[in-house]
């Protein structure tokens, strides 16, 4: 299983039954192949709907119907359509249990960088600055460096997409909680050490005490 | 009281320099007819409000790429290179807005209300030079009503009073944008007889649209 | 014709083709009588719709459908139905063209009481206060005097609705505009003299140069 | 996750003291059975949140004649004598807010907005002891959201994941409601099941919903 899917797989375990989802494109959108046996959650686009379904199939695809990436999709039965407005309502109201999404950056008060990077690239934040300020959890899902070089800091360089809002980072080298404390390393992927760990982070990392080791990247 | 009209009587009400507001999310229906026919009409330095610039070859994205806007608000321009490009040259000028305070500000507009208060963009850039508010020993920040000359529409049903459905994901930022423009012109895929539509399911009242253009059904 | 018709015939001639119209309970209702042909209007109920047609006929009322008086309505083809959000969105925001509703006293500056007599009678200002801030043409239509005592005064005394918001005054006496140099008297029932008029009114009329009078009320 | 519950279970999480919004306008379709499944239970001291207080012997109506409100929030009582008379003698605290503000206040508390600027009410008794905001040289009233602890709101056509869609007038305050409370119950006339609700026709999405309580129909 390549980093990816063994992120994503393992935030799928965050989700619980019954939670309002909104997952960011590229890496989270992964998450929604790993939800567990007998849990359902409820995945919200944010150009306007719930109860989004899988990719629509080739010449299958509906003019009508795109997820926030232009990517055209399909929606479960029992699905609904709203406004912009309205979908931000959802998402700035806390009516969404828990987003994931990629970041440039993270620092250890759960500043996030994910939307510029100032001369090179410019997209734009989209819905991503209301998503982390109003979700209930916040999880980062990415690779922990970005080709070596930490993006995992003591404070963010980039400007920021919002301030303290980030609950939870998963990489491929383990999983940290934020907290008042700082960051703290919850669990470990076997391939690696805690010190591989914190050689690859620009904060220093509190080893839980009870730090787990999680299943296996085979 | 006809409100259906022509393409081009349509653009003739579109002038250089206005302000126009544009449905639709990453090009998924755009008014695409009416779009086009501004760029073959010439139309220029507009301030186009929409979520984003879709892509290069699609919808709003050639408003871009034929230079026709002075200045734009979105919340996402990372769809159309084009649009990055003439950021990066000064061609263009462009204020970035979170996607749900672009929303509920063209809202705030429609509504009356003097602007919104949100937590979204505080500690960021966003909030550079934006006056702050406390409100329960919580911070906001103050964000403007956005209004609009004119504001290009999408519907998939539109009925002869002007009453719109739309289908799907195509409604987006559509109804807040009906509300917020001086001059609301729809461009329908469907034009049905007044009556037609239970009123139920009216998602844009007629009160709101000027006048209807036959789309692409 | 009896006042309250009068008022409202007389009313019925400010609106025009196209128009947006809330009319308020009791004498305002009476308006949609008298559109005149050619004139199509759009009624507005503020509880949550647009195209409000005549009341139910007995026996055939829709337990779903009632105006803001309580009375159930129907609905007119091309209407619509919407939250109260959406409603006084549509006040507010500017979209109603005009409204037309009672007063306990109305001043020369615009400023408008009717919803509260302190320690007598207080019932809320229901939607009244967004329609007389937000409607393009607020319209007062009202008998001339409460039982013989001013209701037209030189400053309201009453708790207010709100501060400088009305266009017009329309009593069976005449009709009153408001501008910044007071009340202009613009139209007189020729059952009345100008000294009538003045005598019935708390604040200084200044007589229209081009003063009309009006249709005989019969 | 079924949520099909019974009056009584619905009752049951309804305490005294809490903060309880209630849909419906005039009586013209609050949740009739659990008002009076509430009164039967003899729940008190409730602060209610309501368009108006109905007739005395109609929906809400019978919670103010049956003395189990605290504290009214509401646009409107005068078609309830007994709300005046309680009101007079001290026996309940009402505060009256103009309508469209009663229903943006809910509305920003459902979105997570820090309040709404808005300029009715102004120069009346309305804005005393308010906060007056000044944007681009006009002045607004900041008025702050209002949340509730259970909101009970009416459903014409609700599905088993809790879709919801009103019927004509009654939409009303409930796809506000919905929003700004903790816990919602909404009473339906007819429970159908999932899929039968187009997903462009829903209403309030059944995100909001808690709970579905099988109603008149």
């Amino acid at each position: 299983m390549d980093d990816k899917n063994y992120i994503a797989k393992r935030v799928a375990k965050e989700l619980k039954d019954g939670d309002v989802v909104n997952l960011g494109i590229g890496l989270p959108t992964l998450v929604s192949n790993y939800i567990p046996e007998g849990v359902e959650i409820t995945l919200q686009s944010e150009n306007g709907f719930l109860g989004m379904g899988p990719a629509a199939e080739p010449g299958k695809e509906d003019p009508y119907l795109v997820n926030a990436g232009g990517i055209h999709v399909t929606i479960n039965p029992g699905g609904a359509f709203f406004d912009s407005a309205e979908s931000f309502l959802i998402i700035r109201g806390g009516h969404v249990d828990a987003t994931v999404l990629g970041a440039l950056e993270v620092d250890e008060k759960g500043n996030l960088a994910n939307w510029m990077v100032p001369g090179k690239m410019v997209p734009g934040m989209g819905g991503a600055m209301d998503l982390v300020t109003g979700a209930k959890k916040v999880i980062v899902a990415m690779s922990h460096t970005a080709k070596g070089k930490h993006k995992i800091l003591k404070e963010c360089k980039l400007p920021l997409t919002a301030v303290n809002a980030v609950d939870l980072i998963v990489t491929e080298m383990g999983v940290m909680e934020v907290t008042n404390k700082g960051l703290v390393l919850t669990e470990i992927n076997p391939k690696y050490s805690v010190e591989d760990v914190q050689n690859a982070t620009g904060a220093a990392l509190i080893i839980s005490e009870n730090l787990v080791v999680m299943e296996k990247q085979n | 009281m006809n409100k259906v009209i022509s393409l081009n009587e349509a653009v003739d009400m579109i002038h250089d320099g206005m302000i126009i507001m544009v449905g639709g999310f990453l090009g998924c229906k755009n008014p695409f007819k009416i779009i086009d026919t501004i760029i073959e009409k010439g139309v220029k330095d507009i301030t186009l409000i929409a979520n984003d610039t879709a892509f290069p070859e699609i919808g709003i994205g050639k408003l871009i790429v034929n230079k026709r806007v002075k200045k734009l608000i979105a919340s996402h321009i990372g769809t159309n290179k084009e649009t990055g490009n003439q950021m990066n040259s000064g061609e263009i000028e462009v204020e970035l807005v979170p996607q749900g305070t672009l929303a509920e500000r063209i809202r705030a507009a429609g509504a009356g209300l003097g602007g919104i208060l949100t937590p979204t963009g505080l500690g960021t850039i966003v909030a550079e030079g934006k006056t702050i508010i406390e409100v329960d020993e919580k911070e906001y920040l103050l964000e403007k009503p956005l209004k609009a000359d004119i504001a290009l529409i999408v519907g998939a049903v539109v009925d002869k009073k002007g009453n719109v459905r739309y289908s799907k994901a195509t409604r987006n930022f559509n109804p807040l944008m009906a509300a917020a423009a001086d001059t609301v012109i729809v461009e329908a895929d469907k034009i049905v007889e007044v009556g037609e539509i239970d009123p139920d399911d009216v998602m844009t009242p007629g009160i709101f649209v000027d006048y209807i253009v036959g789309g692409s059904e």
